[in-house]
């Protein structure tokens, strides 16, 4: 069956339509547009579940010269991504008006939230290289508005910051990766450069041209750098945490369930174009070293909400290195896990929420046993903080189990050193237990005394989380239902060689399950010292601070401003020397090497007869201007100006050029003149010691040398006599220009549209020295 | 061939006095005598170059010009002169040595800085 | 107006040249004493000479050229090197040129 | 006759204009060119109007034309030796400079009669006009042979004469001439 | 203050030059001269009277406007008056420019009309270009005297 | 016009004015900027090639009905052009001077290196 | 139909004459002023109708200024590259003057301020349609000359420093674009740039020899780099564009800097790519000149790229940053200028120019709505001194919402007008294969992330300051800020368009042959008439 295309883009469109709206809607229903916003996310739903079933992809024409259209494939890994978007941003929807109660800027909230819903879907659906980044960069866009909501506070600034440099700037890179990929499809497919359903339906072809143009490993490496940054692998995986400054519906929606995952889920989208060795060493040794970092991370975490999101990292990291593995059972590990997921974490979050309204605090230590106080909530948090462990039968046991088996595959098929995978998979899930343990203490651990009174939620709170708990408990004991709806289907979109998927509790060995075993085991017992091993992991980033998550992005940030700010210091350092320095020695070398690179200079051939008048009166030109150099006051320079400015007129007269000898005169004067106004305000000045005369004389030696080069050689390169149009001009003048004066027939008449500048330029230079002398208290006056 | 003769003559006169002045200017010991050499000399040797013009283009045409620019020369060569002197005297250019001051009136205006300009 | 098509005879158009190149040459010397000084009258001086000379380079072009414009020319030169003269002369007496 | 300035100035400017034009000396061309510089001088000597008198008498004009003819006589004259004096001075292998300044009280009180007169010094042998003083109505001259100050003043008292015929003057020509001053009393400088 | 003699002189050369100016601003098209050079000389005219007779003589001597004793004198008036022959000067140009465009010439398209037996002139030629030089004499009269009057004033 | 002596003047005119161009006085330094603007004149007035005196070369006619013997009129092109930019340049150069007396005032220095930071 | 392309200088040349005239009138002068700007993009839109979009379109116009020939008379040329950037201006051109309108009250009084941008804009238009090379030298003159009193205009001490620097090293440069001039006059004999491609491209014929050509060109590119503010000639930049009145800033960033890439582009690759000169150097060498241009431009917009976006983040003031951002996003239009330069596949060349058109465009939007924001902010607040501002988001939304929308199209988010810059110019460099070339790109485009989300966070979101909880925000500028925004938005979403024009210009840039033909010079014996 095929999508339909009305559908397609009704579903992508609508939320953004909602956002342009939103002013408007928030004026009409305030608060509650957040239901208005569950409303469209709901539509999104199920127009999206209308083409369930559906394969195949539509395309609206956007820029044909380009080839770059609005093309959209439904397919089963594409709805998966989507219903879980809109699904989950129903209950978003739902949860914010009652969380976000009281709070100012709810409109921008609003806004935010439909465009990035809208551009989650975008993501999933997107079928052309240009629409997909699109729609991958406004998630971005976003995710920084909405994680800089709280616009006053530093720590929301800092981190919405930080989250554009990464995710943005990680789009950069992939923007190249998508052009590489772009350049080899069009010449490989013959023209459709950008439609991605074209390139994946030939991905050997494709990545053979990748390969036969040495473009594979960069493409892979830039896509890769993308990929990564968006869904927190490491070593960028640290504006995560910090994103946790966003309002934790958005935590909740952005960066745990759907924005975060777009890389995985684009990692999956082209693993079949790209699927090799080099990708299996990349993504999964990247996904299982996020793995354990971030589930190391996450025990070392203070607040609910930081080990949420590094436990976000690391279950990420799981997925990426799912996909990572070539193996199929790695793809299975990969979208099941995306899809337990993203209904376990929303719901943490949506509790972790629930119990900061409550409990007005979001400080591990300084909350424990709420059982009593939040019975709901407290089961709502079992059956997700368990499947977030990975206990049987909870639903991340299976997705978890198929990572597991697909590491020892990998660890097979590698040898010995290849054994590293499940050692480092089994670590990171230790670590999972642990945390996971630790988040559940919330509810079941000890109470603090110093905790107070905590409400129970209110209903709307408490129903979102709620409902994915359930869904995750249907999905934990009967797993084969969400395979039958949507996995299996979803993984065969990212498999290149699909076959039937299988998931269950275990009922036999297999390293998988020893590797489980372990995992539990160690977890629980390692649990008694979670004391120490906080304080263990806790310790390492302060005695080595490069370790530390944002250390390198404040050593780059502030570096950066630092460098910037001295960099422009001292290259605009406020004295015009310098700048003219610069700028006159790079005219120097630029024009003397276009002289050298032509051989103009050698071919140049030099004349040497000389008018001896001409030659005296440029003599004495040329004396005045070294006497303007050495002349010891202002007037006594200005004279000698003078002389220069008369020889260069009698310079005139002797070429035969009458006018010029008067208009070179009479301007002289006035020069002469204004200089003398301009000398009655001013006192005479002596420069202060001769400083870097020396410098300053090589720097003007060679723009002489280059003006000299220029004469020489353009005139050994004029051709003899007058040139045509000089020709043209001497004919004319008298017969359809009506003067003998050639010259001002020139100005008035053959070229009177210089002469109309030049006026213009001497009116502007009249009101320009009025407008500068009466503006004068102006700057004060601003 | 007379009036080429004329030209000829007026032009080497022109040139002769011209290059006094100008020797003036160089030789003479302050500003008030240089000014004698150029006021003078110039003047006259300009004047007979003008001269030329007319005999030349003469009577008519740019001779008319030429006698114009006799007659503005004799207007504006003296006042030129006489502006320099005064802003030499008025700035304090020392007189040569035995020159003394007519001291009839206005001895104020005579500036108390004596010797050349700072700016050598 | 002379006749362009005879043009100048051999000695009045030497006695020109030659001329012109002396009263060139006498704006060299005069230049000396722009630059040297020693008093800004002194400058003053020997820019107006130099003037003086421009004008009279003028005329000399005019007769080796046979071209009468160049009268006018130089008429517009005495008139320029006068106002230049008196515009120096009154900012060295006064410190200002326009009051 | 007296008649207003301008339009006797806008005629001088016509005939300027002919000269400045250059014209052949052909009557068509001459009185075609002054008509047109009558159509230029007419505006400028009326919007110059103020520079001048506002009336002058063209009788005295008349009557100073001979005077007029004596005075340049004198004064090319005297221009003549004048430049053959710098020269020698100039070329002379020790040029004979015995400096001096005078002031000389004029009888003309004129603005053009001081002003020619100042000019016509300039221009003469030996001597430069530095300056004028108003109050006194009296020429600072420096003069570049200080020896013979009578044959220097000959000549300017000579043209003082003809100018008091010229120009409209209180003074006639046979006030005695006041003395002129050569030393201050303030000594050297 | 400068001197009688200054002033008697420049009473006498300021016409001359106007004369001269104009002079060369009516041939230009024939021999040197032209807008920019009459226009350049008859500013230098003008500045003639300001240095012999100072900023304020323009408006007393020459306009014959009276100034109230103690007063500063209205430069400002002058100023306006100055930059309207500019603003004017610099329209005609354009106007004379975009006269063409009403004959489906290009802009700026010049002509010139030859009037033959003329009594006492013989042959006259009259160029439009003459409109668009007169434009740029305005404009750099106008101009130039309100630089040389501004920064004078300072 | 010789290429040699031609060369020399523009190459030390334009060499001079950058030397005043660096300097720290504001005068000398428009003093530089117009020594560059009256050198790079000369230039494009000599690409023009510059006609050896003659009654002819003179760009002017001699009246209405005479023709025109081009081979020796100096290029009428180059004069106009450098006319433009002579007045061009004086435009630019009073503005410049104007400026720099503000400038003056504004920082009560001419010394261009006490005009302070940037930015 | 040919009349068309004065038009748009007649239009602002006529309006800059009227404010003038009309100067003691207030009302009739901003009445002038504004429909001025009005028919200025009118006219615009009629011409960039006739030469490229309208069915059957020449592609390029002509027009003899005084009815004389080519390359007697002077040649105006409108063709795709030169109404694609008067398309530019007339965007940035009149938003300005209109924003002009409602900021200047205070000081329009007594100054020129209308005259001035009418002439600034008749400038650049002079320059964008000359096709006399010493007619552009007038029009870039003209350009400047109005420029420059606006530098100073506040004058306070800043100012008043800046606009001396500015004058100073552009009169510098004037006389080297003299020297050029003369140099390519007397080695080509003409100045009519469609002959002088002419004759180059065939030197035998003319009688010429090309040789010092190249070394000319330099000269050129130097002065063009001025204008265009491409490291190192980009030092007057920071210190102008903050003392110039905003509106004033965005139309030398929007329009005046344009005119230098401009030059730039037609002049190395219309009229002097034919030349037949072998260049070779240690390190370059091709048969044509733009193998001397392409590494030179690629120093330039690496230095540009960097010191402009390095500056921009270390900036404590929105003007501050936008103008060092000024410098490095001309880095990234410079970049595919260089690679065009350097290509042989004339796919390829075409493509790098077209992504620099594409960007300049979006630069001219992006960075004008930005600089008008710093007046609205300014003249809201008194201040744009970041440490002085924060908290603009809440305090004025519309306003914030059409700065974030700029600061997105500098940094390049789709779908707006600087995405499509960014894909291109990336798109050039993957095409050309040139992994460093990316690398910078990559590292330009992180530092503009950089300095936009830090001035962003500490001028618009933050803890709200006095200033600018007193601010009176005028909603007249936001609407013209907004209504930018919607434009950059427009051009994303209509890019097609876009393309095709930017397409029409790149091949007009590169299309020497009808250049030529459409200018038509004279043969070389100049005696015929047409
Ligand atoms: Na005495
Ligand atoms: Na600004």
């Amino acid at each position: 069956m095929s999508p339909d295309l009305t559908v397609v883009i009704i579903a992508v469109a609508l939320p953004f339509v909602a956002a342009g709206l939103t002013p408007l809607l928030f004026r009409l229903f305030g608060e509650r547009t957040g239901y208005v916003g569950a409303a469209v996310a709901f539509a999104c739903f199920g127009l999206l579940a209308s083409q369930y079933g559906s394969d195949g992809t539509v395309a609206l024409s956007w820029i044909p010269s380009l080839e770059i259209a609005l093309r959209f494939t439904v397919d089963a890994w594409a709805l998966l991504f989507a219903l879980l978007a809109s699904g989950i941003g129903v209950l978003v929807f739902a949860y914010s008006p009652v969380y976000m109660h009281g709070e100012s800027g709810l409109a921008r909230y609003y806004a935010a939230l439909l465009a990035f819903m809208g551009s989650i879907i975008g993501v999933a659906l997107a079928a052309d290289l240009i629409a997909l980044f699109l729609f991958w960069e406004l998630t971005s866009v976003c995710s920084f508005v909405l994680i800089g909501f709280h616009t006053a506070d530093r720590s929301s600034q800092y981190a919405a910051r930080m989250a554009m440099f990464v995710t943005v700037g990680g789009g950069l890179f992939l923007l190249v990766g998508l052009l590489l990929l772009a350049l080899v499809a069009g010449n490989v497919l013959d023209g459709s450069a950008f439609d991605l359903a074209a390139i994946l339906a030939e991905p050997e072809a494709v990545q053979a041209g990748l390969r036969e143009r040495n473009l594979f490993v960069p493409t892979l490496a830039l896509i890769a750098v993308g990929a990564g940054a968006k869904s927190a692998q490491i070593p960028l995986h640290f504006w995560l945490p910090n994103a946790m400054a966003a309002p934790t519906p958005v935590s909740a929606f952005l960066h745990s369930a759907t924005m975060v995952k777009v890389g995985v889920y684009l990692i999956g989208r082209l693993r079949p174009l790209l699927t090799s060795t080099e990708w299996l060493f990349l993504f999964a040794t990247v996904g299982l070293a996020t793995m354990t970092v971030c589930a190391a991370l996450a025990v070392a975490s203070r607040d609910i909400k930081e080990l949420l999101a590094y436990s976000t990292a690391s279950h990420l990291g799981l997925m990426v290195a799912g996909f990572g593995f070539t193996s199929v059972v790695g793809a299975e590990a990969g979208v099941f896990h995306l899809f337990n997921h993203a209904l376990f974490k929303a719901a943490l979050f949506l509790v972790a929420g629930i119990v900061a309204h409550e409990a007005g605090t979001r400080r591990l230590d300084e909350l424990g046993g709420l059982r009593r106080d939040l019975p709901v909530t407290a089961a709502v948090t079992a059956i997700a903080g368990l499947s977030m462990a990975g206990i049987p039968p909870f639903s991340g046991f299976y997705s978890k189990e198929l990572l597991f088996e697909a590491t020892v595959e990998a660890a097979y098929g590698l040898g010995t050193l290849g054994w590293i995978y499940p050692a480092v998979a089994t670590i990171g899930s230790v670590f999972t237990v642990l945390y996971s343990l630790r988040f559940l203490a919330l509810f079941f651990g000890r109470r603090p005394d110093g905790l107070g009174r905590v409400h129970r939620p209110p209903i709307l709170l408490l129903a979102p989380p709620a409902l994915l708990a359930a869904l995750t408990a249907v999905v934990s004991v009967y797993p084969d239902l969400a395979v039958r709806a949507i996995v299996q289907s979803a993984v065969d979109v990212t498999v290149t060689d699909p076959h039937s998927m299988h998931v269950g509790l275990p009922r036999a060995y297999s390293p998988a399950v020893e590797m489980s075993a372990i995992a539990i085991g160690l977890g629980a017992v390692s649990y008694f010292s979670f004391g120490r091993i906080h304080g263990g992991i806790r310790s390492i980033p302060v005695a080595v601070p490069p370790i530390g998550a944002n250390w390198w992005y404040d050593v780059a940030v502030d570096g950066l401003t630092e460098t910037g700010s001295r960099l422009a210091s001292t290259v605009h350092n406020g004295l015009l020397r310098t700048y003219a320095t610069w700028t006159l020695a790079t005219t120097c070398v630029l024009t003397i090497s276009g002289f050298v690179a032509t051989r103009a200079v050698v071919g140049a051939t030099v004349g040497i007869e000389a008018s001896p008048e001409i030659g005296l009166v440029l003599l004495v030109a040329v004396v005045a201007g070294v006497a303007v150099v050495l002349s010891p006051s202002h007037v006594a320079g200005i004279l000698t100006l003078s002389i220069l400015g008369f020889m260069i007129a009698i310079f005139y007269i002797l070429a035969s050029a009458p006018d010029l000898a008067l208009t070179q005169l009479v301007v002289e004067t006035l020069i002469l003149l204004v200089f003398l106004l301009i000398l009655e305000e001013i006192p005479e000045y002596y420069e202060v010691g001769l400083g870097k005369v020396a410098r300053d004389a090589v720097l003007s030696i060679g723009i002489g040398v280059t003006a000299f080069l220029t004469v020489i050689v353009t005139t050994s390169a004029r051709s003899e006599g007058t040139s045509d149009v000089a020709r043209y001009y001497t004919e004319r003048a008298v017969p359809e220009g009506g003067g003998t004066n050639i010259v001002n027939v020139v100005l008035v008449d053959f070229r009177s549209f210089d002469t109309l500048g030049e006026l213009v330029v001497v009116a502007i230079a009249a009101i320009s020295v009025i407008t500068l002398l009466v503006m004068r208290s102006g700057g004060d006056a601003e | 061939m007379i009036r080429e003769a004329i030209v000829i003559a007026l032009v080497l006169v022109g040139s002769f006095f011209l290059t006094v002045g100008t020797i003036g200017l160089l030789r003479l010991p302050n500003v008030y005598n240089r000014m004698h050499a150029t006021s003078k000399p110039t003047t006259l040797g300009t004047a007979a170059i003008f001269l030329a013009g007319f005999v030349s283009f003469g009577p008519g045409s740019e001779g008319l010009t030429s006698l114009i620019g006799i007659v503005f020369l004799f207007m504006t060569v003296p006042t030129g002169a006489h502006m320099i002197a005064r802003s030499a005297q008025r700035i304090g250019v020392p007189f040569l040595e035995g020159v003394t001051w007519p001291a009839e009136s206005s001895q104020a205006r005579r500036t108390d800085e004596t010797g050349e300009e700072t700016d050598e | 107006m002379s006749d362009p098509t005879m043009g100048a005879p051999v000695l009045l158009e030497m006695t020109v040249a030659g001329a012109l190149i002396l009263v060139s040459g006498l704006c060299v010397l005069c230049s000396y004493r722009v630059i040297r000084g020693p008093t800004v009258p002194d400058r003053v001086v020997a820019l107006d000479t130099i003037a003086t000379n421009v004008v009279a380079i003028a005329v000399l072009f005019a007769l080796l050229t046979g071209r009468g414009l160049f009268v006018t020319v130089s008429l517009v030169l005495a008139i320029i090197g006068f106002i230049a003269t008196v515009s120096v002369a009154k900012f060295v007496t006064e410190g200002e040129v326009i009051e | 006759m007296n008649v207003r300035t301008w339009p006797v100035a806008s005629l001088v400017f016509a005939a300027l204009w002919v000269f400045i034009r250059g014209v052949e000396l052909a009557p068509a061309a001459l009185v075609g060119q002054f008509l047109f510089g009558l159509v230029v001088g007419l505006p400028v000597a009326f919007v110059f109007r103020r520079l001048y008198v506002k009336r002058i008498d063209l009788q005295q004009g008349v009557y100073a034309a001979p005077y007029a003819g004596r005075y340049a006589a004198t004064f090319v004259a005297e221009l003549i030796r004048a430049n053959f004096d710098v020269a020698y001075r100039v070329l002379a292998p020790d040029p004979r400079i015995e400096p001096e300044v005078i002031l000389i009280p004029l009888r003309v009180r004129s603005d053009i009669a001081v002003t020619i007169i100042a000019n016509s010094i300039t221009i003469t042998p030996g001597t430069v006009t530095l300056d004028h003083d108003p109050e006194t109505n009296a020429l600072y001259v420096h003069v570049i042979d200080g020896r013979d100050l009578e044959s220097v003043v000959e000549p300017i008292r000579t043209w003082e004469t003809y100018a008091l015929e010229m120009f409209t003057e209180k003074r006639s020509p046979d006030d005695p001439a006041p003395e002129i001053i050569v030393d201050g009393g303030t000594g050297n400088e | 203050m400068t001197t009688v003699i200054m002033r008697t002189t420049a009473r006498a050369v300021v016409p001359i030059i106007l004369v001269v100016a104009l002079s060369l601003f009516v041939e230009g098209h024939n021999l040197p001269g032209g807008g920019f050079i009459a226009g350049v000389l008859t500013t230098t005219a003008f500045a003639l009277l300001y240095i012999a007779f100072g900023l304020d003589f323009l408006e007393r001597g020459v306009l014959g406007r009276d100034i109230e004793p103690g007063k500063t004198p209205s430069r400002d008036r002058v100023v306006i008056a100055y930059r309207r022959v500019f603003s004017f000067g610099l329209a005609i140009s354009v106007a004379s420019g975009l006269v063409p465009l009403l004959f489906d010439l290009p802009f700026l398209s010049q002509t010139y009309v030859e009037f033959e037996n003329v009594p006492l002139y013989g042959h006259l030629e009259l160029a439009s270009a003459l409109a668009f030089d007169f434009g740029v004499y305005c404009v750099v009269v106008g101009g130039l005297l309100t630089i040389l009057s501004v920064v004078g004033a300072e | 016009m010789t290429a040699v002596v031609l060369a020399a003047v523009v190459g030390s005119l334009f060499a001079l004015g950058t030397f005043l161009l660096l300097r720290r006085d504001l005068i000398r330094v428009v003093w530089g900027l117009a020594i560059i603007g009256q050198a790079a004149n000369v230039y494009l007035l000599a690409m023009g090639e510059i006609a050896p005196a003659s009654f002819e070369a003179v760009p002017i006619l001699a009246g209405h009905g005479e023709e025109a013997s081009h081979a020796q009129t100096a290029d009428p092109l180059v004069q106009a052009l450098v006319l433009t930019a002579i007045v061009i340049s004086f435009g630019m150069t009073a503005f410049a001077l104007v400026l720099s007396y503000r400038v003056y005032e504004e920082h009560d220095t001419l010394d261009l290196s006490e005009l302070g930071d940037q930015d | 139909m040919d009349g068309l392309v004065i038009t748009p200088m007649l239009v602002v040349l006529v309006a800059a004459v009227g404010t003038l005239l009309f100067r003691r009138q207030p009302r009739v002068r901003l009445a002038v002023s504004l429909s001025g700007a009005v028919g200025y993009a009118v006219a615009v839109a009629a011409l960039a109708w006739y030469v490229v979009i309208a069915p059957a379109a020449p592609g390029i116009a002509t027009y003899q200024v005084g009815d004389w020939p080519a390359p007697f008379g002077i040649t105006l040329v409108a063709d795709g590259l030169s109404v694609f950037m008067l398309s530019m201006v007339a965007t940035i051109g009149p938003a300005s003057l209109v924003f002009s309108a409602r900021y200047l009250p205070k000081y329009d009084r007594r100054t020129f301020y209308y005259p001035l941008s009418h002439f600034l804009l008749l400038g650049v238009t002079g320059a964008f349609l000359a096709g006399d090379l010493f007619n552009l030298f007038v029009w870039f003159e003209v350009m400047l000359m109005a420029s420059y009193v606006f530098v100073a205009y506040y004058g306070g001490p800043q100012h008043t420093r800046a606009a001396f620097w500015y004058v100073a090293l552009n009169l510098v440069a004037s006389a080297v674009f003299l020297l050029a001039v003369g140099g390519i006059y007397a080695t080509t004999g003409t100045l009519n740039m469609a002959d002088i491609a002419q004759r180059l491209a065939d030197p035998a014929a003319a009688g010429i020899d090309p040789a010092p050509v190249v070394g000319l060109l330099a000269l050129l590119l130097s002065v063009f780099a001025i204008k265009a503010g491409l490291v190192p000639f980009q030092f007057w930049i920071p210190t102008a564009y903050r003392a110039a009145p905003p509106p004033i800033t965005a139309l030398l960033a929007g329009a005046s800097k344009k005119v230098g890439i401009y030059a730039i582009i037609r002049l190395s690759f219309t009229v002097f790519a034919g030349a037949q000169v072998p260049v070779s150097l240690p390190w370059v060498s091709g048969s044509s000149p733009l193998a001397f241009v392409g590494p030179i431009l690629f120093v330039m917009a690496a230095g540009s790229i960097l010191v402009g976006g390095l500056g921009a983040v270390g900036r404590d003031s929105v003007e501050g940053v936008l103008a060092y951002s000024s410098i490095g996003q001309v880095g990234f239009i410079a970049i595919p200028v260089a690679i065009a330069a350097t290509t042989s596949s004339p796919t390829l060349r075409r493509v790098g120019i077209l992504a620099a058109l594409v960007y300049a465009l979006n630069h001219t939007i992006a960075k004008g709505l930005l600089f008008l924001a710093a007046g609205t902010i300014e003249s809201a607040t008194g201040t744009t001194d970041l440490d002085e501002l924060g908290g603009l988001a809440g305090r004025s939304p519309a306003l914030s919402s059409a700065v974030f929308v700029g600061t997105l199209a500098l940094v390049g988010i789709p779908p707006l007008s600087g995405f499509f810059g960014k894909l291109l110019v990336f798109d050039t460099a993957v095409r050309a294969g040139a992994a460093s070339v990316l690398a910078l790109l990559l590292v330009g485009s992180l530092l503009t992330i950089a300095y936009t989300s830090r001035a962003w966070n500490r001028g618009f979101w933050g803890v709200r300051t006095p200033a600018v909880e007193d601010a009176a925000v005028d909603p007249i500028q936001v609407a013209i800020l907004v209504g930018l925004a919607a434009a950059i938005l427009a051009v994303g979403v209509e890019f097609e368009s876009v393309y095709r024009f930017a397409d029409a210009a790149a091949t007009a840039a590169l299309d020497t042959e009808s250049y030529v033909e459409a200018v038509d010079p004279q043969a070389v014996n100049g005696g015929e008439q047409p």
